[in-house]
């Protein structure tokens, strides 16, 4: 079995509302000196797979298909065997 | 009566909550966000919309407004607090009714009329209600799925604190849960319309009970 | 940045979209060679999408003039004075290219893009109306844009609190390469506060407001000027994004901004970002204006002069205070926490002069650069080659179906005929508390609130007929929003064109162009009702092939009290069903036709202007008459289709009697126009029927309804009907038919 | 400058509709042996703060308060120095 963790943040130059939101939301409560906020998505996925190799080129599938829009979005991840 | 309604950037049920108020013969000021008195006001409504675009969770943002230290005073003192909708979602981030609204279970914002029943007919908003009666109410939410861990979940059956079900449960919510108050029942959140509803040629009145119970007194009477 | 000299040698203007000889144009009009920042404002400015170069010599065909006509073409949006000191705000526009390529922000930044047309000019958005094209949802990617799309519009909307009260949705292979998203706007405004988006005043300030300035969008005007195709994949700008939280700020500060009183001229910055609106708001007040882009508030490093006047942005606008109001302008921006900076001002020298930090590094003729100033083309239109053989159509080796029942479900399965409650039920139609009849009606119904009236809204269009004849596409969909505004009990008051072509380079597709316009036109004419203000979107083809021809019209109604509203669908039994308008063997381009053999085909079905206007008087005096329970116009799918959805409202069945002189098929699924059921008592048959023989409209007493089932006889043979199906089963279908296919689920 | 990444996702135990929607449309897919899916938030933060411990003070704070809903939520952070 496999876990792997997918994380899809939104690209440079992309506009981040939320991210925006967040900032200041966080600056009202009195969170000083914060100088950016980027809100993405964290995807964990478990699945059955032969190899690391394997797993993978599963997960990049993914990637590219369903998880990460990547006219908008950017993506990395990291598999590990549990 | 006059009934506060509070304006977080974002609201845009406010101007619908003050022209349904003055429908069934209260008078509804906005309140801004950035006020910090709510004197003179006999009840308060958080209306709908999307608080500080709801981009993180509704309501998560809007629960530190400067105003929200008021409104958790005013209701303290036991006066009517209405949250409809995202107004609903910022109580139960402050902390002023149980429990979190989350996504739609079909991940899909949905509008359309549903049919309540009144499970809690004594709270300040729903004096004017019998318990068991079925009420048609608009819905228009995204994230409107209630959930309470289930301790907190049977405590609030038990006490009585579901003010709403749904008949046939649109969101996932936990127990068809529609709305809720707090322990005294001054408090009240609801992701239905009850603004959308108040003249027949909108296509029903169920609304007013719930907005007229307040301005009759009978819900200031009732705490 | 190239020199001047390298934009020569590599004749960089090609890359942006530019002609040669237009080039040269430039060239001329400056007296020198321009440098890129130059270069690159005039490439987007003269894009297809923001000058019109191919549309613009046809719209003088329109009628613009109307009793009701506060504000014809030409501003941000046309108005229509409903009496009371208000008046109506209303503008279509397209958002095809985006969302083909990202359907969610494509669709959402098209809707916040609509909506600052509306609030630009002082009006409040009090509804979003859309109309959608795809390919087929059998297709996965078509079910991804579709569905996106529609999050996309529902997303945006629901959060700037603008319902979404109507709209369309149709599936044709022609869309596959190019879905087609537009979006209609309409606002209310009094009178006295209506703004304008003139730089008037010379030393008023300009200034920027809203959202930050960053990189998006670079170029996306001339994007959507262009096919698509895999070439120019790379050549997509950076995608907008929207932020309709911030919209929702920038509508309440500009409202409050515009009722001040201080604000001379505002203006939103759509396509081009602040070239566009600098220039237009000049060119308008026969200014100047001299602006430094090193003011303006962005949110990337590094930008260049070029990226900076050619960002696309969103939510940003640019207003021209009195002078001497500025702070005032600014304090009502900062309640909102939105940032107002001065940039510039206004000058007499009509020049768009653009400084970075107090040198220049554009200036330009602004007027050059608007819509006036730029060139204008009229290439060659001729046919298609093989027009004759689309419209040739022989039904003799179509067989009539078997079973006419099944046959009803099959076009009440079809997702083009199918109830759009997927679609809408995403949407927020009541927000404002003014939706009186919403989506899945003919036409949206908007009380006004302090006064009785009621605004109809409805948007239309249908490409397959464009396909067969442009004319006829263009005429047809005037006819049937008049239409679908009467059935409401509404009185038609005006039209925006939602123009969707393909290359206006090819001759065939030019043709298109100016036959759809004509037919437009003509309609508008015969009817009486002008044309206020629209949009093109041409280039929509990919890989060579063509959309189809798709004019789309949105149309708003007025009624005089929002309570005589008529509503569409059947509330009781026992009342009599009659047909007004002749049902003609008009089966060409019909969904019926294209369920059985997948072909559009045939002449479309033919628009008799006189005749029509005669069907909606007739209409409209009996509704005004109250003699009218029911009403619902005859669209896709024809006759048998509109008698099932009058049966879904409240779930009335009922029984009609036929007697065609040909074919069944023909008489039940031909889409001939200027036909409308309605339902009345049978006491005010008569009456009813007399109104339409005065204005000499052809009326059938088609049967009557009641009972649980919809019933089809032929005359003489009342005891074998040949449709008897259940309304329950047959709204069911009609639901189920878009969430099934989306969800992968058979027909059960 | 410091750099905290924050990882909100979904408590064990709730349910997660986007995380089966997620899984759901991997497996229309063709993503075989697929067992779970979980949907949460990545939320980065650059920010000033004097030293580790109290760049992470700030950071547990706007957890606390502000990134993620105790009742339905758990979340875990890192911080780096930038
Ligand atoms: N994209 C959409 N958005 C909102 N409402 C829609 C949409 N598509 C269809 N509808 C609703 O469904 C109704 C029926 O659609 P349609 O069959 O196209 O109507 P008609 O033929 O009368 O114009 C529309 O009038 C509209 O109210
Ligand atoms: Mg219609």
């Amino acid at each position: 079995m496999w876990k792997a963790k997918v994380e899809v943040m939104p690209k440079a130059g992309v506009l981040d509302p939320q991210g925006k939101a967040v900032q200041g939301g966080l600056a009202t409560l009195g969170f000083a000196g914060l100088r950016d906020v980027r809100v993405g998505k964290l995807i964990e996925l478990r699945f059955e797979a032969e190899s690391r190799e394997a797993a993978r080129t599963l997960v990049e599938e993914a990637c590219r298909k369903l998880l990460a829009n990547p006219i908008i979005e950017e993506y990395r991840f990291t598999v590990e065997e549990v | 009566m006059r009934v506060g309604v509070i304006v977080f950037p974002g609201s845009n049920c406010d101007a619908d909550v003050q022209w349904a108020v003055e429908q069934v013969g209260g008078r509804a000021e906005f309140v801004w966000h950035q006020a910090t008195s709510l004197a003179g006001f006999d009840a308060v409504i958080l209306p709908g919309g999307f608080s500080y675009g709801d981009y993180l969770r509704c309501g998560a943002i809007a629960r530190f407004s400067p105003i929200m230290g008021e409104v958790a005073r005013f209701a303290g003192e036991g006066r009517p607090v209405l949250g409809i909708c995202n107004g609903f979602q910022i109580l139960t981030e402050a902390g002023l009714l149980p429990g979190v609204l989350r996504r739609n279970a079909g991940l899909k914002f949905l509008c359309r009329p549903v049919h309540l029943r009144v499970e809690n007919a004594d709270t300040a908003w729903t004096r004017g209600l019998q318990r068991g009666q079925v009420l048609r109410l608009p819905i228009a939410h995204g994230e409107g799925n209630y959930y309470a861990d289930p301790e907190e979940l049977a405590e609030l059956e038990r006490r009585g604190q579901v003010v709403f079900r749904y008949v046939t449960n649109p969101n996932g919510s936990v127990n068809n849960i529609a709305g809720v108050c707090n322990r005294e029942g001054n408090v009240v959140g609801m992701m239905p319309h009850p603004e959308r509803a108040v003249t027949a040629l909108l296509g029903g009145e169920d609304g007013r009970r719930i907005l007229g119970a307040v301005l009759s007194g009978e819900g200031v009477r009732a705490c | 940045m190239l020199s001047p000299a390298e934009i020569r040698e590599q004749q960089a203007w090609r890359r942006m979209g530019l002609r040669d000889e237009e080039y040269e144009r430039i060239v001329e009009i400056l007296g020198r060679d321009p440098n890129y920042t130059e270069l690159g404002m005039y490439a987007v400015l003269w894009s297809e999408h923001c000058a019109y170069k191919h549309t613009r010599p046809l719209f003088k065909l329109f009628p613009t003039e109307g009793e009701h006509v506060l504000q014809g073409p030409g501003e941000n949006a046309g108005i229509l004075d409903i009496g009371d000191g208000l008046g109506v705000v209303f503008k279509v526009e397209s958002h095809n290219h985006p969302s083909a390529v990202e359907p969610y922000q494509g669709a959402a930044t098209g809707v916040g893009g609509i909506l600052r047309d509306i609030f630009t000019m002082g009006a409040r958005p009090i509804a979003v109306l859309d109309s959608l094209r795809f390919g087929e949802l059998s297709e996965p990617r078509q079910r991804y844009l579709f569905g996106g799309v529609v999050s996309g519009i529902s997303g945006y909307g629901n959060c700037v609190g603008v319902p979404t009260v109507g709209g369309e949705v149709y599936f044709d292979p022609s869309y596959s390469g190019n879905c087609l998203v537009n979006v209609m706007a309409v606002g209310l405004v009094e009178t006295k506060h209506i703004a304008t988006a003139r730089a008037s005043g010379v030393g008023n300030p300009v200034m920027v407001v809203g959202s930050t300035t960053g990189r998006d969008g670079i170029h996306g005007a001339s994007f959507a000027s262009a096919e698509l195709s895999e070439e120019n994949e790379e050549k997509r700008p950076n995608v907008q994004v929207g932020d309709p939280f911030t919209e929702k700020l920038l509508i309440e500060a500009c409202l409050e901004a515009i009722r001040s009183g201080d604000v001379v001229g505002i203006q939103d910055m759509g396509a081009a970002g602040v070239t566009s609106s600098a220039a237009e708001m000049a060119t308008r007040a026969g200014n100047g204006i001299e602006l430094d882009i090193a003011l303006i508030p962005r949110r990337e490093e590094g930008m260049t002069s070029y990226e900076i006047m050619l960002s696309e942005s969103q939510e940003r606008m640019l207003v021209v205070p009195q002078a001497g109001k500025e702070e005032a302008v600014r304090e009502i921006f900062a309640r909102w926490g939105l940032h107002a900076v001065t940039v510039g001002r206004v000058t007499d020298d009509g020049m768009l002069r653009v400084l970075e930090n107090g040198r220049v590094v554009a200036e330009v003729p602004a007027r050059s650069l608007s819509t006036d100033g730029a060139p204008t083309y009229q290439p060659e239109a001729r046919p298609p080659a093989d027009l004759a053989e689309r419209q040739a159509l022989d039904l003799s080796d179509l067989p009539e179906p078997e079973d006419y029942g099944e046959m009803l479900k099959a076009l009440l399965d079809s997702p083009t005929l199918a109830s759009k409650e997927w679609v809408y039920t995403q949407y927020d139609y009541q927000v404002q508390t003014n939706t009186v009849v919403g989506p899945g009606s003919d036409a949206a119904v908007l009380q006004v609130k302090g006064t009785k009236k009621g605004l109809a809204l409805t948007i239309d269009g249908n490409g397959r007929y464009g396909y067969l004849d442009p004319w006829t596409g263009g005429a047809a969909a005037v006819c049937e929003a008049a239409r679908n505004l009467v059935v409401s009990g509404a009185k038609p008051l005006g039209v925006t064109d939602g123009l969707n072509f393909g290359n206006p380079e090819r001759p065939e597709v030019y043709w298109q162009i100016k036959e759809a316009i004509r037919g437009i036109a003509a309609a508008c004419r015969a009817l009486g009702i002008p044309v206020t203000g629209g949009n093109a979107s041409l280039y929509n083809e990919t890989n060579g092939e063509a959309i189809h021809p798709t004019p789309i019209i949105g149309m708003v109604g007025l009624l005089p009290d929002v309570a005589k509203r008529c509503p569409s669908t059947f509330s009781r039994a026992g009342q009599a069903i009659l047909l007004l308008g002749e049902t003609k063997e008009e089966l060409g381009g019909s969904e019926y036709l294209w369920l059985r053999r997948r072909t559009v085909a045939g002449r479309a079905p033919e628009i008799d202007l006189a005749r029509e206007k005669a069907l909606l008087e007739t209409v409209a005096s009996a509704i005004e008459r109250g003699l009218i329970q029911a009403a619902h116009d005859v669209s896709e799918g024809g006759l048998l289709v509109a008698v099932a959805e009058m049966c879904f409202g409240a779930e009335v069945g009922c029984g009609i009697m036929v007697d065609p002189p040909g074919r069944l098929d023909t008489y039940l699924f031909s889409e001939s126009q200027g036909r409308v059921l309605v339902a009345v008592e049978p006491e005010d048959a008569p009456a009813v029927a007399a109104i339409a023989d005065e204005r000499g409209v052809p009326w059938t007493l088609l049967g009557a309804t009641g009972g649980g089932t919809l019933r089809v006889m032929r005359a003489g043979e009342e005891t074998a009907p040949v449709v008897n199906e259940r309304v329950t089963e047959l709204k069911r279908i009609w639901r189920e038919a878009i969430p099934r296919r989306l969800e992968g689920r058979d027909r059960a």
